[in-house]
């Protein structure tokens, strides 16, 4: 059992470290038989508004290599019609159900908020935020959210804005941190897809092994030091890679769009992880970011 | 592969790269299935024999009847780029005719590919070969040619079916010329296929929604082919 | 020709957009024949300092898929005894040469800067900071290299303070802009190499392709609106990644530790770099950094 | 390849990773050469007759003697993993001793490994088979059985060349002894390799520097092989 909210009065107990990233999963019944939901530790459900929102136009993916980028404008039927059509199969769901909310405005967080509060299994809410949330803007944000809604508030951090906003929120009182949303990216278009010659760039959010390296960095600088559990995100595309996350420190892990590709991914991470917790091998040569730095240890 | 998919379902594939690509069927071969790729496409680097990871058939392809009910006369549309998306379909029913539309004579297919029981109707945009297009615009041809439209107008009356694979932008004009015709076309009288990127294929990443008139539709799980009518301007 | 510092009194005009990043080739000898020097626009040196450092002890690269990290701590000389070995050579050199000085003490850095200004054909100085140095710390190190040594003064930026130290040097009157040094990461370290079991994860300045779609969105949001040429490194692999870097208005290219795989890549380059100008493609789908953000065109 | 690799000189191979690394030859074979890799190593995955992209010959190799000097009596002294890089010298002189060191006896190579002109003597650090070592160790020996290090004394005594490929934290104690041995040795009498990641090859990286009491070198340009006696204490 992994606590973790363990500050909450509630908390949020899950039995597996693993849960797909929000955006990669649906509301939950998407990937039918292909995934096992009882193996794994919770759901989040894709980004949610209040309002229902419709699809940026034009191109949405950009693939070069091994990274793609998407973007979407986070499409969705709005809080209330989420809850109308997919209230009653969170119920049954034997994990827990943590939503996903788009944290734009103060009001709009806290109304929504509060309609998840009252849903069956809804046990937590995750926030995304812009980029360019300010300190004190990601503050009132988790703060409507928390009031409102009576749940854990986990906060999703930008991926530029770990240093900044992270040890921020952990003080200010958010439950949980997700490390990190997907950074911003451009890439080249390979020209041989559906329009041959209509951009040259596509810009949106990144995804790929790209990110695991930085993911890792990122653990290693702060998953220890936070005072709030951390939730590993970017770029996990085996056992391995989740096992690495829980050894620097990582609460529990997600997994992001990589799991299109691979939807067994899930499976296979949650057999992984269900082995005793001594089986993960130990950090050797990994400076602790609560030590001094010298020339012997970086 | 448990099942080929059929005509307007889609298989994903796993060809490498960090998404899926989908597949669709051009021609059925025994168990599986010939596809169309555009040049450059992932596929074309795979070496003849190689094992690729498929997962489907996926999607709502096309309709043509309930069983029990077959139908007689099937008018395919298709732009020529799309054509390869109707292949299994050009020996669907007993009475078959396709129009095909291009820019110009040059990208019409070669007569030859298609089996002799399909009856074939080219026409070009700049009136090069076959009737004048584009399909949907009226009104007097020049001398020496003759307009898409009026043949279209006769087929579109004539069908029992009709399934379209063209540019989707051309489908509210499409859907407006059926409307016109039959005046209470019931649903999937005709059917659009609507080809966009769908790294997901399960409803969950948002890429290949499609706005209609009648709201926002994911191609992958409510299409990718869907009743023409609903791109008929509000 | 292109100039790379238009503000300064002696300017620092190249031939060819293309250098090599520092750390990747030396101080100018070390690939002898396998690379054409006289078709690159400059040469740019390894990390200098101006006493000698030793390198670090340990493990110092980790390679994991596409990616690499290098620590090293970097180790050098010292300006004296690089100027001893190298000086002669760098005089015959038929393009300019760019001195990279480790930035740490003002005083260091002014008396290092004094000395290469002294060098024939040392043409302009690239300062690396570390990750953590202020704003205020950074002019302070700028001012000091620009004083003491009279030539153009490049800041090579850490990955993750550009949105932060960019704009702010370019105003306080720097020449011109690496965008960016190599951010820090950490790979799981394959246990096939040399010493099997020691480490699991190493940590150090991350080069693959991992950094090119984050090179061209901060080259995207930054290149055109800054007011000094950008210099573009970060995971460039072939001449078509050089172009796009152009494209997003980068004054010029660096190649940086991916070259070792493939040093034919600079002579590669420079060949699709000398077509003209206008044959370079135009951005399409891509927002100008300076153009308000509509549901439209991001 | 313009020309293979000598002993102790090496070739930086693309094997698809994101830097090259360092093939070392283990027995010459006609133009080319075989090399012996780690299991798991990115070279064990290329398919028989696979073409690899290498950049070579670099570094400073074995120096056995000027032309028109050649030695009669090499040594080599071998740890057993390292025992490979050794192998383009087993028949570099009329006389050859191989010393090879393992913690145990199932480490130690197989003896029909090698040619027939090779005399062999086997140490093991657990006295399981051979002498016991390690090599630098003197003192008497448990009952049964013979310190390696009396044996060792005889042979650098007598020979004209010796060539290590041992772990670098051995060198310093065995640099000892062969200064302690032969008093004067002249320049390049003992040489040893040192095995590090070269990912560049071309002294601009510093990942493979390697820090002797005569301060930092290069493995890449300044060795791999060094004199051995580059690692005496101060
Ligand atoms: C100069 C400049 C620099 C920028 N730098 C970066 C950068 O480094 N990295 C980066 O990622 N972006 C960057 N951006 C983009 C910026 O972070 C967002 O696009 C912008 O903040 C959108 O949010 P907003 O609420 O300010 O704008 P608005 O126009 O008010 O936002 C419109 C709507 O978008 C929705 N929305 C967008 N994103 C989210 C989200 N995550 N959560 C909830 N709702 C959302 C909300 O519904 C919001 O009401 C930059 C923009 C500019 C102009
Ligand atoms: C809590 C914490 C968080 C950190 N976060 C990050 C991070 O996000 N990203 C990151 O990359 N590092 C990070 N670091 C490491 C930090 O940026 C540097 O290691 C540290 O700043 C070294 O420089 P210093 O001068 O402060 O330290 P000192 O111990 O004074 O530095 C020792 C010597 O290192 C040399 N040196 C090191 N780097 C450079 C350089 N780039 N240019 C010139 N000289 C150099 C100088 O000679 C300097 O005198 C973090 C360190 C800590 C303690
Ligand atoms: C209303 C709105 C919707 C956005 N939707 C998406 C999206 O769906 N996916 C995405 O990756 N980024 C989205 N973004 C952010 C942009 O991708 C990008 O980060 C932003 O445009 C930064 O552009 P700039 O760096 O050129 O200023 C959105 C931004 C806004 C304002
Ligand atoms: C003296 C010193 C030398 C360093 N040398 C290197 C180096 O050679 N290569 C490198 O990538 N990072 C170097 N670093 C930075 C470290 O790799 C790394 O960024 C730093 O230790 C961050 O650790 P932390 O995030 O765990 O706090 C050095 C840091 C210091 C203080
Ligand atoms: S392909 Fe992902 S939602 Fe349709
Ligand atoms: S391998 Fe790069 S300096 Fe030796």
């Amino acid at each position: 059992m992994i606590e973790l909210a363990p500050n909450h009065k509630y908390g949020l107990a899950i039995d597996v470290p693993l849960m797909p990233a929000s955006g990669a999963f649906g509301y939950g019944d998407a990937y039918g038989d292909l995934v096992d939901i009882s193996g794994l530790g919770a759901i989040v459900t894709n980004p949610i508004s209040l309002q229902p929102r419709q699809a940026t136009q034009g191109r949405r993916i950009a693939v070069h290599e091994d990274s793609f980028v998407v973007h979407t404008g986070w499409p969705n039927p709005g809080a209330r019609r989420v809850i109308r059509d997919y209230g009653a199969t969170w119920e049954r769901l034997t994990v827990p159900v943590i939503v996903h909310l788009l944290a734009n405005h103060t009001s709009e967080v806290a109304r929504a908020a509060a309609l998840f509060s009252a849903v069956p299994n809804v046990r937590a809410i995750e926030l995304g935020f812009t980029a360019a949330a300010s300190r004190k803007r990601a503050v009132e944000l988790v703060t409507a959210a928390a009031v409102e809604g009576d749940l854990p508030v986990i906060a999703q951090i930008p991926f530029d804005r770990v240093d900044d906003l992270a040890p921020y929120l952990a003080r200010q009182g958010v439950d949980a941190l997700t490390l990190t949303a997907p950074p911003r990216a451009v890439l080249p278009v390979d020209e041989n897809g559906e329009d041959p010659g209509v951009a040259r760039f596509g810009r949106g959010r990144l995804y790929g092994r790209a990110l695991f390296p930085l993911l890792l960095n990122t653990l290693s600088r702060w998953a220890v030091k936070l005072p709030v559990p951390v939730i590993a995100c970017g770029g996990i595309a085996s056992p391995d890679d989740a096992l690495a996350c829980l050894t620097l420190g990582a609460a529990a892990v997600q997994v992001d769009a990589l799991l299109w590709r691979d939807p067994s991914l899930l499976d296979r991470i949650a057999r992984a992880l269900a082995k005793p917790r001594a089986a993960y091998p130990a950090v050797t040569h990994l400076l602790s970011p609560n030590e001094p730095e010298t020339e012997e240890n970086v | 592969m448990d099942q080929a998919p059929e005509a307007g379902e889609f298989m994903l594939a796993d060809l490498g790269g960090p998404v899926r690509e989908a597949l669709f069927p051009s021609t059925p071969v025994g168990d599986g299935f010939d596809t169309v790729v555009p040049p450059g496409h992932g596929a074309t680097r795979l070496l003849p024999g190689a094992t690729v990871d498929m997962l489907g058939p996926l999607g709502r392809g096309f309709r043509l009847a309930p069983t029990g009910y077959p139908i007689a006369r099937l008018l395919l549309i298709a732009g020529a780029e799309s054509l390869p998306l109707l292949g299994p379909l050009f020996q669907a029913a007993p009475s078959v005719v396709l129009v095909v539309e291009a820019a110009t004579r040059a990208q019409l297919p070669p007569p030859n590919r298609f089996p002799p029981t399909v009856e074939l109707t080219l026409v070009t945009r700049d009136g090069s070969a076959g009737y004048l297009g584009p399909l949907e615009a009226e009104g007097a041809a020049p001398a020496g040619l003759e307009r898409a439209h009026t043949r279209l107008v006769e087929l579109v009356a004539w069908a029992e079916r009709i399934c379209v694979a063209h540019d989707p932008s051309r489908y509210p004009a499409l859907a407006a010329l059926v409307k016109r015709v039959r005046l209470q076309p019931h649903a999937d009288l005709a059917q659009a296929i609507v080809r966009v990127p769908m790294p997901c294929g399960a409803g969950v990443c948002d890429v290949c929604r499609v706005a209609t008139p009648r709201g926002e539709r994911r191609a992958c799980v409510d299409g990718p082919v869907f009743d023409l009518l609903d791109f008929l301007p509000e």
